[in-house]
């Protein structure tokens, strides 16, 4: 009963210091005021020069910041490496079940999902989406297999590390291409088309592919790895 | 010669991991030699600065002055020598893409002038560091990753909303743009962003207040991690949290406090590990004093006192990585890491080492952690802050005791185990120590580029655009 | 521009630290004895107080690691910390100085510069450094245990040349650095009583030890407390008496640090209450401590009275008589430990069970050349002073008058070496012979069990020699009893208590779970926020 | 109306976070945290930013919610054995 | 009765005001809650709590995507929503993700070991362990 009253009490003092710090901060966030302009809004006047790409998100994430974004990857890499690492898989599937609906199902829709997350990838510059968003959905098309086949589907795990490791080294190398052949990293190296066309992105694409490529094994293999998981 | 290629070369590394998966500890190896000697490259083209995406002001700019050089020597000098330590035990895939990761995750922490750069960069550093600290895999490892994570977590938001707040009050992200209008600010605002700056930076730097999870995290992890921690992590986190401070232009009583936080952090930190009979912990606690004194160094402002100051990061780096390998070694030997091996093994080679590393540390001469304490009694004596004298004399005492209560195990006990070391390992621990002899007997070259160094991190480093 | 890199004074003290040191040289860490010579010579040599410290601290950490293979963990921390303490507090003065100087080099020193208020915070720093390494009285404590608890041979090397390091910081640091600043005179008058009171009250914990090296390094304090004192007046004949007392106290030391090294080598025994009749087994090392003792009394027959007779002048001269009384209320109290250290190991009863073996030979060497080096100076007292007076003129002082090698001078008479000694040799040897046939008709003690009195019957083990147990009677004296607790002891105890419970406090804060530490960096975030708007 | 909405369903942000942290059955965590997703996928369409609604359908409310659902599993084998 | 959110900055209020309380509390939910389940799902809310804050300032009612399509063929600050808020939160949402995943790896690893995941039960860190 003690025990009970000191966590109760000790909430109680949690909460009041949490509901006193959001107070204190949104007292202070009440003073925000919107600045005169932004990189962001700059960024936007020069995109339609420098990069002939419809989506200036993409422009932004691959181009202006593809810093950025190769750091995002390697952090990618650098979890799922972990999940792989930490979580050695059996061949035992979590969700052993074997719906006969569910594997006609999976084989119909296996190649549309792959399908749809290529033409995500691939309209990265024109439309929303990109790499991540299409490389999470031809993964979500391998996930669909292994809850539909259980222990009888395995995709080949070195092929998937392969492919992993390649995209990623392919990604560096674009960035190392544009350092030596251009004059900054993921510089423009190829030609550029025009604007609102599927090959108007030059480098951009070439980065999204990667990425999407990138993303779409790694979510493969931490959806394996997490679904298979070993007991200890 | 780009910038980038400190944090392009190992990226590359990793990925094409697959094409020499089984000699992954020649390949760090190499790698990181070819990363110092190009930082040795640098020394006659700083300062360098590098526009990584557009020719616009306040794009992302990688900046290599002479403060950040010092250091990027340092963290790829360390890194070196800890995967030159590893290649007598061969392949090992989780170090190599860990530490790498953590290698360029410090080295971009401290090249980018881009504040949202620098956020990807703490994030890298931050999961290398969890998986470094998870390496062993067993209850202790995963135990201390869960509370890095936690409190990692914690740390990454509150940068998160800092990094925000500047984004929606000034619209810019290079932190040279940001220094020249945070004026624009109001007042309250500031300080939130800096508080928050602060809170997020302060915790990975391991400031008194936030730091409380540290020592657990070195005990969870291996000692030869603990000195990539030790030496490169919270430096850089320390690094960012200075660069922007001067920067920033803060006003001197949050100076004030920031010396008085580098204050505490020493005094808790050397009497924690006063009774501590755990040597990683002792370790750790050590580590957080002389961050301790590095940030009340700092916190002057003051071109001597942070000259002495890097010169402490460099000699306490060189000398914690020579403890934590040695103490690897003991703890590859013995399974353990509790203070009384010190009494169990006989190697006088090793015992030597660990003693000298151990006087270096204490600030002892003829050692370079010795110049570096007195430059700092010195400077903090000619700004009159007899006080901050005082108090790091009166609290080393405290530190003497518990090193000191370490190194008797080696000439007490008996029984002890002949131990092996490599000869290998003998040359590089040597090294390391004659590093710190030949810098505490001809401190002179080392001095004058902390001097270099600290004058170019205070004075407006703002880098024209 | 003041040249100090190589002067007389550093050639004597580091010509004395050879003396030592070199005899004793051995095999077994070999390279720390090295390591020690060195740092002496940096400290002796060193033109720039950053040198100065570094040999400093280098004589700490060599030492210490020498001492690690014989002494206990509680001894070893308490030999640190006190030395680093006195250390730091000298890195803290030289810091404080550099505040003023801006450089570290001897030459650059102009102590007329300091304020008042900063000599004063400095020579106060500086006494610290000095009085724990002379180990004043409350400092004292890791003086006794090292020795005691240090191999035999190292003792010899802590006493005799190790204790030194201390005076020579002060009369580098006072009589020559900062010779020209203002430092309180009270602060001086303070040192001159320490260093009396300390040399009273080692003297008679001295007599109430029972262990052979513990009554010598009390000896060894109390020693050094007549320096501090004489040192204290900062004259010219003061300084030269001090060193010459350095000198004798040098020589003293190494040679009964040798001799006990030599008796715990053959008997294995470090307490008089084990030991006793050792002369039948080791007549020569009984002579040789008794020049030894005699030395160490100050009697007029060895070298050990010139010194004497320099400090006694120097305070007559400076008009001093309360110090001098004290001084001499001292001096003539080391004869009861003299007595104690010849009769409890050397006469007296013999230990029934004792297995002797042999004293290495080597152990002979630096007592008979000490003992050696004492007849001489008690011959020629004058022999030492010119040098000494050479180094006074140099840093500043008179010279003392050294005209004629068998007589030493002062402002208040003189006296003549040889015929001093041959007076004084011949009264000793006429009444050993009056004594020789006073006894011969003595009834010879067969067995020490026909001793009995008050109708008790010793049993075999019980000792019956009069070394045992003297001293102890002194506890029971109202006025001195309370000088031989350990005042100091439980007071660094209870410090160490202290710090170590909070200690205990914060490594708590540290062992706090990833939830706490959260909650604690979000306490943090808070207040700042609130109080920093 | 734009502003109706984005308050409504940020209020039912609300209400799935309380729900999703303070929930007792892991399950119900779980189901809240997808529909927290699915509500912010929503907000970011209102605040005219498709490519991160995009992103945080298939990456925040999927890809988090399938490794949610995985651990869940995972931890929850041994607890009623 | 909403019409008063037309006004931008009054939208704002708002939106920060609920974002904070739904990061208010996820941040309680961090401190208090035992299950380490739990706490990095609170970790994950308040994480999304601090993107929808930053996007929500950014938004205004006149303001479009960032995407040129048939209606619009410039890109104009003036109707178009700041394109680089977008693009941090969406490099930001991936590196959550990241994040989560490898914690909720090490609490399963955790749990397999230990049997238990409670944060009040670890214990195998400390003084003598």
């Amino acid at each position: 009963m003690n025990l009970k009253r000191t966590l109760a009490l000790s909430h109680l003092l949690t909460g009041l210091l949490v509901s006193v710090m959001i107070i204190a901060l949104l007292g202070t966030l009440r003073l925000l005021t919107p600045p005169i302009d932004t990189i962001g809004e700059t960024l936007l006047h020069i995109n339609a020069q420098s990069t002939q790409v419809a989506n200036a998100v993409t422009s932004v994430v691959t181009y202006f910041r593809g810093l950025d974004t190769l750091g995002e990857v390697s952090i990618l890499f650098l979890s799922i490496f972990g999940v792989a690492l930490h979580m050695q898989h059996s061949t035992r599937n979590l969700f052993g079940a074997h719906d006969t609906l569910l594997q006609i199902g999976a084989q119909v829709l296996f190649p549309l999902i792959v399908l749809f997350g290529v033409y995500i990838i691939t309209h990265g510059h024109l439309s929303p989406g990109g790499g991540f968003q299409g490389g999470v959905i031809i993964a979500s098309a391998f996930v669909l297999r292994f809850l539909a086949y259980g222990d009888h589907y395995e995709p080949s795990a070195r092929l998937l590390t392969l492919s992993e490791s390649l995209s990623g080294a392919g990604l560096v190398l674009l960035g190392v291409l544009g350092l030596l052949l251009g004059d900054r990293i993921f510089a423009q190296i190829l030609s550029l088309g025009t604007m609102g066309t599927l090959l108007s992105g030059g480098v951009i694409e070439l980065v999204y592919l990667f990425v999407g490529l990138k993303v779409a094994a790694e979510m493969t293999l931490l959806s394996q790895h997490f679904i298979k998981a070993r007991d200890v | 010669m780009s910038l980038l290629y400190f944090v392009l070369l190992p990226l590359l590394a990793l990925f094409l991991m697959p094409l020499y998966r089984k000699h992954l500890h020649i390949i760090s190896v190499m790698l990181n030699l070819t990363l110092l000697t190009l930082a040795l490259t640098c020394t006659h083209t700083l300062p360098m600065v590098e526009r990584v995406a557009v020719d616009l002001p306040f794009a992302i700019t990688f900046v290599l002055e002479r403060a950040s050089w010092l250091l990027l020597t340092l963290f790829t000098l360390i890194m070196s020598l800890v995967s030159l330590y590893h290649l007598r035990y061969g392949n090992d895939k989780a170090l190599f893409v860990a530490s790498t990761m953590l290698g360029v995750g410090v080295s971009g922490l401290i090249l980018s002038h881009d504040l949202f750069n620098i956020y990807i960069f703490f994030e890298i550093s931050s999961i290398s560091a969890y998986l470094l600290t998870a390496l062993n895999q067993d209850v202790k490892a995963y135990g201390g990753a869960i509370r890095y994570m936690i409190v990692g977590a914690f740390a990454s938001l509150f940068l998160l909303l800092g990094i925000m707040l500047i984004y929606l009050s000034i619209g810019v992200l290079d932190i040279g743009a940001i220094a020249e209008r945070f004026g624009l600010i109001e007042p309250r605002l500031q300080f939130l962003i800096l508080l928050s700056l602060f809170i997020g930076f302060g915790i990975k730097a391991e400031l008194f207040g936030l730091n409380f999870w540290v020592a657990d995290i070195y005990q969870a992890s291996r000692s030869s991690v603990g000195s990539l921690f030790s030496a490169l992590l919270s430096k850089s986190y320390l690094f960012v949290l200075f660069h922007l401070t001067y920067l920033l232009h803060v006003s001197p009583s949050q100076l004030f406090f920031l010396g008085l936080i580098g204050a505490l952090t020493f005094v808790a930190a050397e009497f924690s590990a006063f009774k501590s009979h755990e040597s990683k912990r002792i370790f750790a606690f050590s580590t957080l004093g002389q961050i301790g004194i590095i940030t009340l160094a700092l916190s002057y402002a003051d071109a001597m006192l942070s000259a002495a100051a890097l010169m402490l990061i460099l000699t306490h780096a060189v000398a914690k990585t020579a403890l934590f390998l040695a103490l690897d070694l003991l703890e590859r030997h013995f399974h353990s890491s509790h203070s009384t091996i010190f009494a169990r093994f006989h190697a006088p080679f090793l015992m030597g080492i660990i003693a000298l590393a151990g006087l270096s540390l204490l600030g002892i001469p003829p050692f370079a952690g010795f110049v570096a304490k007195l430059s700092i009694l010195t400077g903090l004596a000619s700004l009159e802050a007899y006080g901050a004298v005082a108090l790091i004399l009166l609290i080393s005492l405290i530190e003497a005791a518990y090193l000191f209560r370490l190194l008797t195990g080696f000439r007490q006990g008996t029984g002890k185990e002949r131990l092996y070391v490599a000869w290998s390992h003998k040359l590089l621990l040597g090294f390391m120590v004659l590093l710190l002899l030949g810098f505490g007997l001809m401190p002179e070259p080392l001095l004058q580029l902390c001097q270099a160094a600290a004058a170019s991190m205070l004075g407006g480093n703002h880098v024209p655009l | 521009m003041f040249h100090f890199e190589a002067t007389l004074l550093a050639h004597l003290f580091f010509g004395l630290s050879l003396l030592v040191i070199l005899p004793l040289l051995r095999r077994r860490d070999l390279v720390l004895h090295l390591l020690l010579l060195l740092s002496l010579g940096i400290l002796f040599y060193a033109s720039s107080l950053a040198t100065l410290f570094i040999g400093w601290e280098m004589m700490g950490w060599s030492s210490y690691f020498i001492l690690a293979s014989s002494a206990r963990v509680a001894t070893l921390q308490r030999y640190i910390l006190f030395n680093l303490g006195g250390a730091f507090a000298l890195l803290g003065a030289i810091a404080l100085l550099y505040g003023f100087m801006g450089s570290l080099e001897y030459r650059d020193i102009d102590a007329s510069l300091l304020p008042p208020w900063a000599m004063n915070a400095i020579a106060l720093l500086l006494f610290v450094a000095v009085f724990v390494k002379s180990g004043i009285i409350g400092l004292h404590d890791w003086v006794v245990d090292s020795y005691s608890e240090a191999t035999p041979l190292f003792s010899a090397i802590l006493s005799a040349i190790l204790s030194k390091a201390g005076i020579y910081l002060f009369i580098v640091m006072f009589m020559v650095l900062l010779k020209e600043g203002a430092t309180e005179p009270l602060l001086f008058e303070i040192m001159a009583w320490l260093g009396v009171i300390t040399s009273i009250v080692a003297t008679f914990k001295a007599i109430s030890q029972d262990e052979m090296r513990r009554l010598l390094a009390y000896s060894s304090i109390a020693q050094i407390g007549y320096i501090i004192t004489i040192l204290a007046l900062m004259q010219g004949f003061a300084l030269e008496a001090a060193l010459y007392h350095t000198l004798i106290h040098t020589l003293i030391k190494l040679l009964l640090f040798m001799n006990i090294a030599s008796i715990i080598a053959i008997t294995q025994k470090e307490r008089f209450s084990e030991l006793g009749g050792m002369i039948y087994h080791a007549p020569v090392l009984f002579l040789l401590l008794v020049i030894g003792i005699i030395a160490l009394a100050g009697m007029p027959l060895l070298g050990g009275f010139n010194s004497k007779f320099l400090i006694y002048t120097a305070l007559l001269e400076e008009k001093r008589a309360l110090l001098l009384g004290a001084v001499m209320f001292s001096s003539a109290s080391a004869f009861l430990y003299c007595y104690k250290l010849v009769y409890g190991i050397y006469l007296g009863q013999r230990p029934q069970e004792a297995s002797l073996h042999v004293s290495p030979k080597s152990y002979y060497l630096p007592q008979l050349l000490s003992a050696a080096l004492l007849v001489l100076l008690a011959l020629l007292p004058s022999l030492p002073v010119g040098y000494l007076s050479v180094i006074g003129v140099e840093l500043g002082f008179a010279p003392l008058d050294d005209s004629n090698l068998f007589i030493l001078q002062s402002a208040f008479g003189s006296f003549h070496g040889g015929a001093l000694m041959g007076a004084f040799g011949v009264a000793f040897v006429a009444l050993l012979g009056l004594l020789q046939l006073a006894h011969s008709k003595a009834k010879k003690v067969k067995d020490p069990l026909d001793i009995s009195y008050c109708g008790e019957v010793p049993r075999s083990e019980t000792n019956l020699h009069f070394g045992y147990g003297m001293g102890y009677e002194l506890h029971r004296i109202s006025f001195i009893a309370p000088l031989l607790r350990h005042h100091s002891r439980v007071l660094w105890d209870r410090l160490s208590l202290i710090a170590s419970d909070f200690s205990a406090l914060l490594s708590s804060l540290y062992s706090l779970s990833a939830q706490h530490v959260t909650l604690l960096a979000l306490l943090l975030f808070t207040l700042l926020l609130l109080g920093g708007q | 109306m734009i502003p109706f909405l984005i308050i409504a369903t940020l209020l039912s942000l609300l209400a799935a976070a309380v729900m999703a942290i303070y929930s007792r059955d892991p399950a119900h965590s779980v189901l809240s945290y997808m529909g927290f997703g699915l509500g912010s996928t929503v907000l970011y369409l209102l605040f005219s930013a498709p490519d991160v609604a995009l992103t945080e359908a298939v990456i925040g409310a999927g890809v988090g919610a399938l490794v949610f659902v995985v651990a869940l599993l995972q931890t929850q084998n041994k607890e009623q054995p | 009765m909403f019409d008063a959110f037309g006004s931008s900055a009054l939208l704002h209020q708002a939106i920060t005001l609920l974002c904070f309380i739904i990061f208010g509390v996820a941040l309680f939910g961090v401190l208090v809650k035992k299950n380490l389940f739990n706490i990095f799902l609170a970790f994950s809310i308040a994480e999304a709590a601090l993107f929808l804050f930053f996007i929500g300032n950014h938004y205004a009612a006149q303001l479009q995507a960032p995407i040129l399509f048939e209606g619009l063929s410039r890109f104009d600050p003036a109707v178009m929503v700041d394109p680089l808020p977008q693009a941090m939160i969406l490099t930001t949402i991936v590196i959550g993700i990241a994040v989560l995943a490898l914690a909720l790896t090490f609490v399963i690893r955790y749990y397999k070991l230990t049997g238990h995941m409670r944060i009040d039960e670890m214990d195998e860190l400390g003084e003598d362990r």
